[in-house]
């Protein structure tokens, strides 16, 4: 099993989501994050104060996977949240131990 | 669709009955009373989605709505219901003392002429309006006590029985020529019996009969908006000008009176109850003074055309001490679910207000009142005991029979689901904030919906 | 700095000319009339933003600022647009039963005395700063229709040019000494067809001019703040008592059934619009009662002082299910993106209530308006029907070319990256609440920004 | 609890002697002017609350109840204050052109009947009601200057000194009669001086002494909720009618005369403001259009009565000039930390309006008031001047004593841990959205929090 | 060391924070994320436009825990959240290289 | 690489931020959480009922990092977020098998 954690625009959220669904990968996690990274933050005046605000709005997608359907769940989401313009976001791959489906106590793959 | 036409017509013929009436009689109003009942009128109608909002406020993010639909179709419904019979049961020709015939009803005699019996320089019509205004937020004072918790089918009928079968009679009682309670000489210049002890015993009762809600006394369940319910709280208090400075009926002395005390009496409860607060809890808390500023307001109600602006310093003092103890002790020690305080704070306001008006009222002040006990006459005192006693019993049984036959009609309460996913979303199909967890960081809010799709269930990784 | 001063003094002397004017004339003047039409001028203004902010809460978080400006802007413009040229323009002298003409720009003429045409017993002022406010509030109405997609200098321009050639010569016709619809005896009490027909399908031109939002039936774009938007259904409900009692001109009989037809028409409404949908949807939505009273309080403007209460119960039920079936069958139909549905509850009811004054409008409530049809006289529906025509294809054909010169100008739709991101970011460089998402978990709301310092792009890691 | 009933009786009889008084004297009000003032009262109260939440939404997250509550304690407080001594300090007879003596204490002749000095045609009480209204708000609108930082205890005390050693004396030398500054010649219709240049003047000597917020300057301190925040400039529009045309003190001419001009400078001075920012910064801001209604209407104020329409578009557009450029770039070049922009608008729009009466006043529009410079006569000007310095002059010392005072008794300012955890919290001991970031998710918001538990500190893993 | 990530509904946060604490596990770090998987969707009506909502509130609780008490921990995770309906979420175990407590600069076990 | 993940103050986050943008690491993910431990919680009060709040803010900042910035980057991040008092939060290492640069889909340390 690996985690899949994506960090992407949030407008591409609901492609992303139905692209996966399609193929079949209905379950993940979903978070509002904000990040900063090469991306030029964006400017607000108050009165008169000028900020800039550096952290932006990103969603983090995270997908357990069976290690089968790792690469093609990356080519999926890379595909669907891809513009080519900084800022479109990280993909990062993490080993995961084991799984727990609480309302059958299910383990392992069984269980995502 | 023939009986559809035929219907409309009977309706147009039976309102032109009262049409032809008003046209003929119209004579005599005095302009400045005229205008300032108008907008005393329209400073009360404000009161009501202001109370949706000061209840808003202080409910959970998932009731929200629910809380608010609760007082405003109450506009609605009384709007409505008071143009058919509910004027002519409270106002119309009295019957036994109790209760008005329906000689009135769909506001036949109800003219552009002056009732003088009511008020005698403004149109009928303006008198009936303004009083409108005080039978639509008196039952919309009532969801207070039964926040979060009561289906909203029940309610809408719930509401419109308590509205004819209680609040009707009971102006009828205190204010209605040949009411009871009138004749007998108690004092309620603007609604202390009528609207303030009527609504919290209502309330009480219906907390107990509909029980606590989950997690009660486990569960923190504190206020969603703050700054809301403190601003609504204003909004009440701008209001209340309209509640009892128009109640002198004309932009008279009196009128000015009441609303000189009006305002005191809010600004001393405010200081009384954020003190009685700091001394109790450490910290004047902000809802503290807000809810004391109601307190004093509703205790000032009965007597604001009788009592000096001395006196309603004592008297709005007195009140916020007496509704924050209601509410911080009274309530944990009986354990009853009073969810935002209907009762301690318009239940126990109130009472204190009627009798407070047997001790201060001054006919100095006004001489078509009497004088209180502190101004030598003890029976006013009395007879405003009598009418409190009799608002409590009569308010609290009937109640409690309406709250039990719309029970065998249709479920009062919530199912413990729908209480969990919160009854915004069970009673109404809506989300108060539904773009605010995603936009809050700028999410195209499409993102977390699909429309007009449902999820395809069991389908899972290939 | 020399032509400045010039300036100066040219301007009070020309100002100078009306002041003269007005103080030899003062006399005569009724208080209490004086005082209701100043109160309602009061409440009609509070409308405007009472409207931005019942948009503001149905538009997406990203956008709110940008809505809510469109309408308080026009607060801004027309205040001096007015005093200007826009009074003389819808109430000056005629001109071809048209327009008026400029003899009173810079309220010339326009003083402290009566003005007897218009109404005799307050000051000429007072009666200019009442129409003012409907002269602010309908084209704040349109924006509605084309929420969260018009650029904002484009916006400016169009309500200049809009205000100046649709609602000035609109108002002259129906309400101007002298307008062609005036003297073909169409009645609108309060501003059926000036405010409601005109806002409302220059909102549905408008909206097929600029097209549908990015994502329109695709993405759901759900409100972001309901209990926002029905407190301020609550406050354009208030303002209404000054919107249609006001229109009386006075502190009359006729004032009191303005008022009182109002406020039932609105409850009528809320509970036609909810019942409907409950069958429509399965769910009495909160949204939907707000949205009722707003259709009620449309369709009673041109009717509440021609109509009894009874029959404005009628006119408010139908005015509910109409409006309710306009924006939840038709709309999806049609294809139009009426995103706040400024046309489904400002046209459509509009158009209905100036037809039901045809219907129900009785001499008997007022003998200088006219009976309807219902009350046996046909031909008015006829009159009135003529002028909703009349209104739809002037404010059709004018709001189109209006929009097409603006468009030459400069573009009126926010680029798809302006869209997206949001208007209140792309339009105003601010955001509506800046300190949300952070503050929600008590950051100290720095972490999020640095001042004035634009980040250093392509530095990555070392 | 003998002394308790000694003292209550002790007062009623105190109040009794007024009450006595006025019932004598009931005579000859005017129903219109009353009702106008009543009204005008209420709309004068509105907007401390207003104050509050325009406040309110400009601060951040963790202060937000903070500052709504240091706008709505002034009401309570000074409601009772004015009744107290307030009222007779300031209207009360004079005692040597400073200030009024103690006669008019605890509102004893303060009565029903009108005081002819004052307004001949109201009651007293309603007089002196309306003036209440003004000496709530301008200590409120101090605090903006102060936001975010300064302890509660020491505010309350502040506030109670401050209203009676700097607003009550002010007001008798401007309205009460033998005021110096009345007997000059000094101008001033609705409160520039006393209201605005005294609270913008107050807040410019609070906000030095105190010293700026922790990171001011360094770390973005952005509004937390605009829409509330333009809403709210919404309302103090509003209620301002109540404050310039009711200080006509009738329904009459020159009530029109401020309304009008008070619309209007408003609606310039969003023009002005707008259009500057849109040149300095790029874009036209929504808070920026908010601030300058507020900049117009602060300036029209001491000017209503007094000047053209006309006239008042130029008063308008120059003050939203010149208080964005105070607050855009004065504020950052001179270093104070004047949070909410308190000295910024009503400092400096208060004193442009002052300025400006003497330049633009005409007995044309009222014969009771003066020529301008601009009408020949140069001498009001300087008048107006030595007027503006004397405000400036007592107003700065007086409230540095008053705060170096309390400082001894309390400490001003928050301690800097007080200030990161925020004033709703370390104040009040409450949060404004407490169930915002659990329940914006629809959690029970039971499941951040234990009743009544302290956490065991110290217990860790096993 | 291990993370133990639990996805569970918010309303049964108290609940499992409290059974944990009272075995002795009071540090944990708690998030408020969204999931979908095979759970229903809500439905929400405006003006007649019918939305399915399918990211569902749920909340994600990390804790850290040293290797010989991960199954109790785990243990009372599913006994404290399963209300054997779909929804009730998942447990996934983590590898943890090292941790640090940054008040004291401790490392390792000692630090969690 | 790594994954540190630091759980800090939140008033903290702005000083972390800019001295690791100083030592050049720009790219990191920032989420708002609440967490409890030995730091005491906050107590409301709402008509006289009195609330315990033991989940208290706190920052999670994720930075993915190549293995040889990695001690430097716990250094400053301990640097700048203690205070020494409790409740200054801990940092977590994990490990990372892969990371995608979405926009460009480079892979690994490049992507970082
Ligand atoms: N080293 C990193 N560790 C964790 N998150 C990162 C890292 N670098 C970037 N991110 C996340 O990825 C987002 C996009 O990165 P950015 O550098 O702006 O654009 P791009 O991915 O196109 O190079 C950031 O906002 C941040 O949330
Ligand atoms: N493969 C997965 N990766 C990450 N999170 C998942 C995954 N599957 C499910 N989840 C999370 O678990 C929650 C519950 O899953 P769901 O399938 O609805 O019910 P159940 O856990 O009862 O099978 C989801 O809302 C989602 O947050
Ligand atoms: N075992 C753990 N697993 C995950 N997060 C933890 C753990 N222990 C503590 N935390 C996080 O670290 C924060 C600070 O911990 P705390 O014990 O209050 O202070 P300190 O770090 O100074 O010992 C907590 O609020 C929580 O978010």
């Amino acid at each position: 099993m690996r985690k899949v954690e994506a960090i992407i625009r949030p407008e591409k959220l609901e492609k992303v989501k139905e692209s996966l669904g399609q193929f079949g990968i209905r379950g993940m996690t979903v978070t509002h994050v904000t990040g900063c990274g090469l991306q030029k933050g964006k400017t607000e005046v108050y009165r008169g104060s000028v900020y800039t605000i550096d952290l932006l709005p990103k969603v983090k997608i995270e997908i357990v996977v069976p290690e089968e359907y790792l690469e093609e769940a990356l080519k999926i989401i890379i595909e669907n949240a891809k513009t080519g313009h900084i800022g479109d976001g990280k993909i990062f791959i993490y080993p995961v131990e084991d799984a727990i489906r609480i309302r059958t106590e299910e383990r392992g793959e069984q269980a995502i | 669709m023939r009986f559809f036409v035929a219907a409309v017509l009977w309706w147009v013929w039976w309102s032109s009955l009262s049409g032809t009436a008003w046209a003929a009689e119209t004579q005599n109003i005095n302009t400045g009373d005229t205008a300032f009942l108008l907008v005393a009128s329209a400073l009360v109608m404000l009161m009501t989605p202001g109370l949706a909002l000061f209840y808003g406020g202080m409910v959970r993010r998932k009731n929200v709505l629910n809380t608010i639909m609760q007082s405003f179709i109450v506009m609605a419904l009384i709007s409505v219901q008071w143009i058919l019979i509910g004027y002519s049961l409270a106002f119309g020709p009295d019957v036994g003392n109790i209760i008005g015939n329906l000689s009135w009803a769909g506001f036949h005699q109800v003219g552009l002429a002056p009732n003088p019996d009511y008020a005698p320089s403004i149109p009928h019509q303006v008198f009936a309006a303004f009083q409108l205004m005080f039978a639509i937020i008196t039952p919309a004072l009532i969801s207070g006590a039964i926040a979060e918790r009561m289906r909203f089918p029940a309610y809408l009928l719930f509401v419109l029985l308590w509205a004819t079968f209680v609040y009707d009679p009971l102006a009828h009682w205190v204010w209605g020529v040949n009411g009871w309670l009138r004749n007998l000489g108690a004092l309620d210049f603007a609604g202390g019996t009528v609207v303030h002890i009527s609504a919290g015993v209502a309330g009480l009762v219906a907390a107990l009969v509909l029980g606590q809600r989950k997690g009660y006394g486990k569960l923190p369940m504190p206020p969603h908006n703050l700054p809301m319910t403190v601003m609504e709280t204003a909004l009440l208090w701008f209001g209340w000008f309209g509640f009892n400075a128009g109640s002198a009926l004309a932009a008279s002395e009196l009128a000015s009176n009441a609303f000189i005390t009006t305002n005191t009496a809010a600004g001393a409860a405010v200081l009384g109850w954020m003190f009685t607060e700091w001394i109790l809890h450490g910290k004047p808390t902000v809802l503290g003074a807000a809810s004391g500023a109601i307190a004093g307001l509703v205790a000032i109600t009965p007597a604001a055309g009788y009592v000096t602006p001395l006196s309603s310093i004592i008297i709005g003092v007195i009140a916020g001490i007496l509704c924050c103890l209601a509410v911080s002790v009274l309530k944990k020690r009986m354990g009853y679910d009073d969810a935002l305080d209907a009762f301690g704070c318009h239940g126990i306001g109130g009472t204190w207000g009627s009798l407070a008006t047997g001790l201060f009222a001054s006919q100095a002040v006004n001489p078509a009142g009497n004088n209180g006990l502190f101004y030598g006459n003890p029976s006013l005192l009395m007879t405003q005991f009598i009418a409190v006693l009799a608002a409590w019993s009569f308010v609290a049984a009937v109640t409690f029979v309406i709250l039990k036959v719309v029970g065998l009609l249709t479920p009062l309460r919530a199912s413990a689901e729908e209480e969990e996913v919160g009854l915004d979303l069970s009673q109404h199909g809506e989300d108060a904030y539904p773009d605010m967890p995603v936009a809050a960081l700028q999410v195209d809010n499409g993102n977390e919906g699909q429309v007009a799709a449902e999820i395809l269930v069991g389908k899972s990784m290939p």
